[in-house]
């Protein structure tokens, strides 16, 4: 039914100009809905992230603007809008200001590749998981720009912490991925989500399964600069790291950022482990769109886990993350990758 | 073998970490129980200090606007950063015949007030006496010095009783 | 290979200026740090953005007007600053205080030292970066600022104590609202433990970090529970009693290890050890007058006088030079705070700036006693 | 744990040019000329039945006349405190021992001295504007002949 929404968007447009132009009008629109979805699911996780540390903190959260608080988020981001941007004299200018841009972008390319539901994905690579990973390493960049060009120590700091702390757990993300690729023989995320069917990763490749999700949340959270690593910003001993001198939207693109980045991996968690959209047993499989509702239950819920590390746990030093990467978190891996292979091979998953 | 047992001792002490916090947040989520923040302009009416709050000196008037400081500067002298200034004249008391002192200004300088109480153990008359407010904000600094008697306000008669 | 790379590479020491506004810095502390990429090589102090040069007000001060600015040097053990000019004064003149009012101090110190410690714990949670534990934290004290509100009228600046007694006596609430707080407490003591102590990223990031012997922690003249944590015995409650802690029975705690964790443990102890004595103490307040009568001018005979109690950073001496006029000539406050900022630099040398902040938590400062 | 008596005799027998007082209070308290500050120092320290190795306090005070440098030393062990005084009757360009190498805890208290008071200690490395900003030069704020306009007189 929604679906011929999408389709009498496609024949209007075509009816309205050639096929090469409506195409590219059609990629713009698409552009301009995900930018829309990116601002607002930053916001509303923003919104979230306060409401639940809230209640962590036996505080209340947000709760004046709009009902529980909902709209509070917006009035920041109008405040954040209207703000001057300000910077240090001797900043790295061209740089300084490019910086947000690299986070901004390469989370809105990595959002492309996620399935929202069965209807909803942009771009269904056939390496979508490989894709997914690499583009979100690019994201790096725009921290380390910004730690680098704001001409701050603080910011160096953070920026040169960021790219230990990616080079480490990219590996481990990637790997953790990698074990379940084994398991579904594939890398286009549709077809991952399809095979889940009969059910899902984290059942039925048990012990290495749940072994790989472990390490991708822990990883997951490194990836996405969270308690308990967050040593980029480390609002303790670096004030606010490598965002120290941004201010106004600059700030708000790095806040966002850092939100959608969760979601993402949130997203490739879901995707990979609970089976994407499907809902459980396929109860509403018949029903169109409902796959958003599974997906979006199962997204909050992983980030409610991560909500519930950074609202627990105290922040490593620089030297134990790297322990923790090399030490622990990459030889069990690798050993994982063996036995999720000799599972496959023997036929043990169920 | 103490790198597995390292493993399993650091998740199980996250997760009993973890398990603290999950506990406040269902609760609290559920049931708002836990929840010890003050929402603070919103109960302004409700809220009520205690009686030995020290929120700032008042001096006590009675219904007829009379109050019982007498000007003997005593709180003036007790007060270690000045607070307090007493502007006093004198003035003929019809029935003994003799110049009293009385005061025309009792000035009060809340910004400078450390609410050590000084002032008010040394006052002999029980004129000056905490009040309970904390809302002093003020959007400019001379809006805190202020006159502790009232306009227009007398002495009260030694033979009343005393409060 | 690293020879060749440290002859090819330039490094570069360089300096970062941490504070005076800094969140780890507790306040206004200014450190300039002399760092080796994230390595600290060298803590030079820059003090006194706070300063109100309390000592010098002090001197032109009467001995009462004093006690209401003691407040304001460990804002989070004002009642034991207070006690400390207050006893100095009683011994001084030989007044004779009733047990009543040993016994209220003696409580009011301990209440002090829980919401003192309670604070700390929060903020030991928020420098390593867990942040709930400082709420956690707040709700006890919360409770505690309730009690002292409803007894001294103020929460923070208590300005309880008045020479030869205490200000007001003590609510009927008082005992039924310790009583509470003490069954409140012993449930959520063990919850610090299960948050934080015994959270692996918290261990590892406080053990063997920030160590100072017992001859260096005695040699830079640390004291309360940061020089407890290194195995000096160094309780003024123990060693000079004063007010009921001769009546009381508690334990000195004393760690050997001499890291941020030993300190961490000792703080967690004396709550234990404090809860202790309000228990033995809170059912038998003696009667009696909780303010004896003084002399309207105080004036201190010739002399030099000194007085320690110990505050919940360590032992806060006041040292007077009387010259019997009815202000001191001098007035000295010795700060527990200073004294063990001064070990900062040995603690720290060749530790991250992670360390940096995790010690100067464990070493507990306020910034206004430092400073004075 | 020793009186008080004892103590003065014990240390009048190791270091010679003292001066006593104090024998019925709480503490001792002896003055010393400041050319044996550091002799008596090490002494109290390196005593194995003294010991008085831990330095409670370091005040500054000014005498009127003279300046000087209170310390109160405390032993570890036997808990007996002591108090010693040496004097300047240089009030242009007081100059103290350091005794910072003796008691790592007297720097940080010798430099607050300095700035306060204007004492100098000899062979203190970092006699720098500790408390005051570094370019304070309204002269020494805790001697007695300081004036200050902002000051409340009583």
């Amino acid at each position: 039914m929604i679906l011929n929404v999408f389709t009498d968007i496609h024949n209007l447009l075509l009816g309205l100009m050639s096929a090469k132009v409506a195409h590219i009008t059609e990629l713009v629109l698409i552009g301009v809905a995900y930018l829309g979805i990116f601002a607002v699911l930053g916001l509303f996780l923003v919104w979230l992230e306060r409401r639940v540390a809230g209640f962590f903190q036996l505080r209340l959260g947000p709760n004046r603007v709009g009902p529980s608080g909902l709209f509070q988020t917006i009035a920041d981001a109008l405040k954040l809008v209207t703000k001057e941007l300000t910077g240090t004299v001797k900043a790295d200018k061209q740089l300084y200001k490019i910086a947000p841009y690299f986070v901004i972008t390469t989370a809105l390319m990595t959002m492309a590749l996620i399935p929202f539901s069965h209807e909803i994905q942009a771009f269904d690579i056939n390496i979508g998981i490989f894709f997914l990973i690499s583009v979100s390493s690019i994201g790096v960049l725009g921290i380390f720009l910004a730690g680098w060009s704001s001409n701050n120590k603080y910011s160096l700091i953070g920026g040169m912490r960021t790219g230990i702390q990616m080079i480490s757990y990219e590996l481990s993300v990637g790997m953790a991925v990698v074990t379940m690729v084994v398991l579904a023989g594939t890398l286009q995320i549709s077809e991952i989500v399809e095979l889940q069917k009969g059910g899902w990763f984290i059942f039925t490749g048990h012990i290495p399964a749940i072994i790989a999700f472990m390490i991708f949340m822990i990883a997951g959270t490194a990836e996405s600069n969270r308690v308990p690593f967050d040593l980029v910003e480390a609002e303790s001993e670096l004030g606010a790291g490598f965002h120290t001198e941004y201010s106004g939207m600059r700030f708000a693109y790095y806040f966002l950022a850092e939100f959608v980045n969760m979601f993402i991996i949130a997203s490739i968690a879901v995707v990979l482990f609970f089976g994407g959209w499907l809902s459980p047993f396929g109860i509403t499989d018949a029903i169109p769109f409902a796959g958003l509702f599974w997906f979006s239950v199962k997204v909050i819920a992983v980030i409610f886990i991560f909500m519930w590390f950074r609202w627990t746990f105290p922040r490593l030093r620089i030297d134990q993350l790297l322990t923790l990467e090399w030490k622990y978190l990459l030889p069990i891996n690798m050993v994982n990758i063996v036995l999720m292979a000799l599972l496959v091979w023997l036929g043990l998953t169920f | 073998m103490s790198y597995f047992s390292d493993i399993i001792n650091g998740t199980k002490s996250l997760l009993t970490g973890m398990r603290i916090t999950g506990k406040y947040f269902f609760v609290n989520f559920l049931t708002r129980r836990d929840v010890i923040t003050e929402q603070y302009p919103d109960n302004l009416e409700t809220l009520k200090m205690f009686d030995r709050y020290r929120g700032e000196v008042t001096m006590y008037h009675n219904e007829n606007n009379e109050h019982r400081c007498d000007a003997c500067t005593l709180c003036e002298k007790a007060c270690p950063n000045g607070s307090i200034e007493i502007v006093s004249d004198k003035k003929l008391n019809p029935e003994t015949q003799r110049n009293v002192r009385y005061i025309v200004k009792h000035i009060y300088h809340l910004e400078m007030c450390t609410m050590c109480g000084l002032c008010i153990e040394a006052c002999p008359q029980d004129a000056i006496q905490w009040g309970q407010n904390f809302h002093h904000v003020q959007y400019d600094r001379g809006k805190l010095t202020k006159v502790l008697n009232k306009p227009g306000s007398t002495i009260m008669s030694k033979t009343k009783e005393k409060k | 290979m690293e020879e060749y790379l440290t002859s090819k590479l330039k490094t570069q020491e360089y300096f970062l200026n941490m504070g005076p506004q800094h969140p780890a810095t507790h306040g206004v502390l200014r450190l300039l740090l002399k760092l080796d990429g994230e390595i600290v090589q060298n803590i030079e102090m820059d003090l006194g953005y706070i300063h109100r040069s309390i000592e010098k007000m002090c001197e032109r001060d009467t001995y009462k007007q004093i006690i209401h600015l003691t407040d304001r040097l460990d804002y989070l053990s004002s009642h034991m600053n207070n006690e400390a000019v207050c006893l100095l004064v009683e011994n001084a003149l030989n007044i004779e205080i009733t047990d009543r009012i040993k016994v209220i101090r003696t409580m009011m110190s301990e209440l002090s030292r829980i919401a003192s410690h309670v604070l700390w714990w929060g903020v030991m949670g928020m420098d390593t970066g867990a942040l709930t534990s400082f709420m956690y934290g707040f709700r006890e004290r919360e409770m505690i600022n309730d009690i002292f509100e409803e007894t001294c009228g103020a929460r923070l600046t208590m300005n309880y104590n008045v020479i030869g007694g205490v200000r007001y006596d003590l609510q009927e609430n008082f005992v039924k609202r310790v009583k509470d707080f003490i069954v409140h407490f012993k449930k959520k003591l063990p919850e610090y433990d299960k948050l934080l102590s015994n959270n692996i990223i918290f261990q590892k990031r406080l053990e063997g970090i920030g160590y100072i012997s017992k001859e260096d922690a005695i040699a830079y003249g640390l004291n309360g529970p940061t020089a407890r944590g290194s195995g000096v015995s160094c309780d003024v409650r123990k060693i000079h009693p004063y007010s009921a802690y001769d009546r009381v029975d508690f334990e000195e705690i004393l760690f050997t290890e001499g890291d941020s964790y030993a300190r961490y443990r000792v703080r967690i102890r004396e709550m234990w050890e404090s809860l202790s004595i309000l228990e033995q103490l809170v059912d038998k307040i003696p009667d009696g007058e909780h303010r004896v009568k003084t002399k309207a001018v105080i004036k201190l005979p010739v002399g030099d006088y000194l007085q320690r109690v110990e505050s919940a950073r360590g032992d806060f001496g006041v040292y007077v030079k009387s010259d019997g006029q009815k202000f001191p000539y001098r007035l000295k406050f010795r700060s527990p705070g200073f004294a063990n900022l001064t070990a900062l630099n040995k603690m720290t040398k060749g530790l991250k700036i992670a360390d940096l902040v995790a010690i100067l938590s464990t070493i507990d400062v306020v910034v206004p006693d430092i400073d004075r | 744990m020793m009186t008080n008596t004892e103590l003065k005799n014990k240390i009048e027998n190791l270091v010679n040019g003292l001066n006593f007082s104090g024998e019925e209070s709480d503490f001792l308290c002896v003055e010393v000329p400041k050319e044996i500050l550091r002799e008596l120092m090490t002494t109290l320290r390196d005593d194995t039945e003294l010991s008085f190795d831990y330095l409670f306090a370091l005040t500054g005070v000014d005498f009127g006349n003279e300046l000087g440098v209170v310390y109160h030393l405390e032993s570890v062990k036997s808990r007996k405190l002591i108090q010693i005084t040496v004097k300047t009757e240089d009030r242009e360009n007081p100059s103290i021992d350091s005794i910072h190498d003796i008691f790592p805890a007297a720097f940080f208290n010798e430099t607050e001295a300095h700035e306060f008071f204007g004492i100098i200690f000899n062979n203190h490395p970092d006699l720098k504007h500790l408390f005051l900003p570094e370019n304070w030069d309204k002269g020494f704020p805790m001697r007695k002949d300081y004036t200050d306009i902002n000051m409340l007189v009583r």
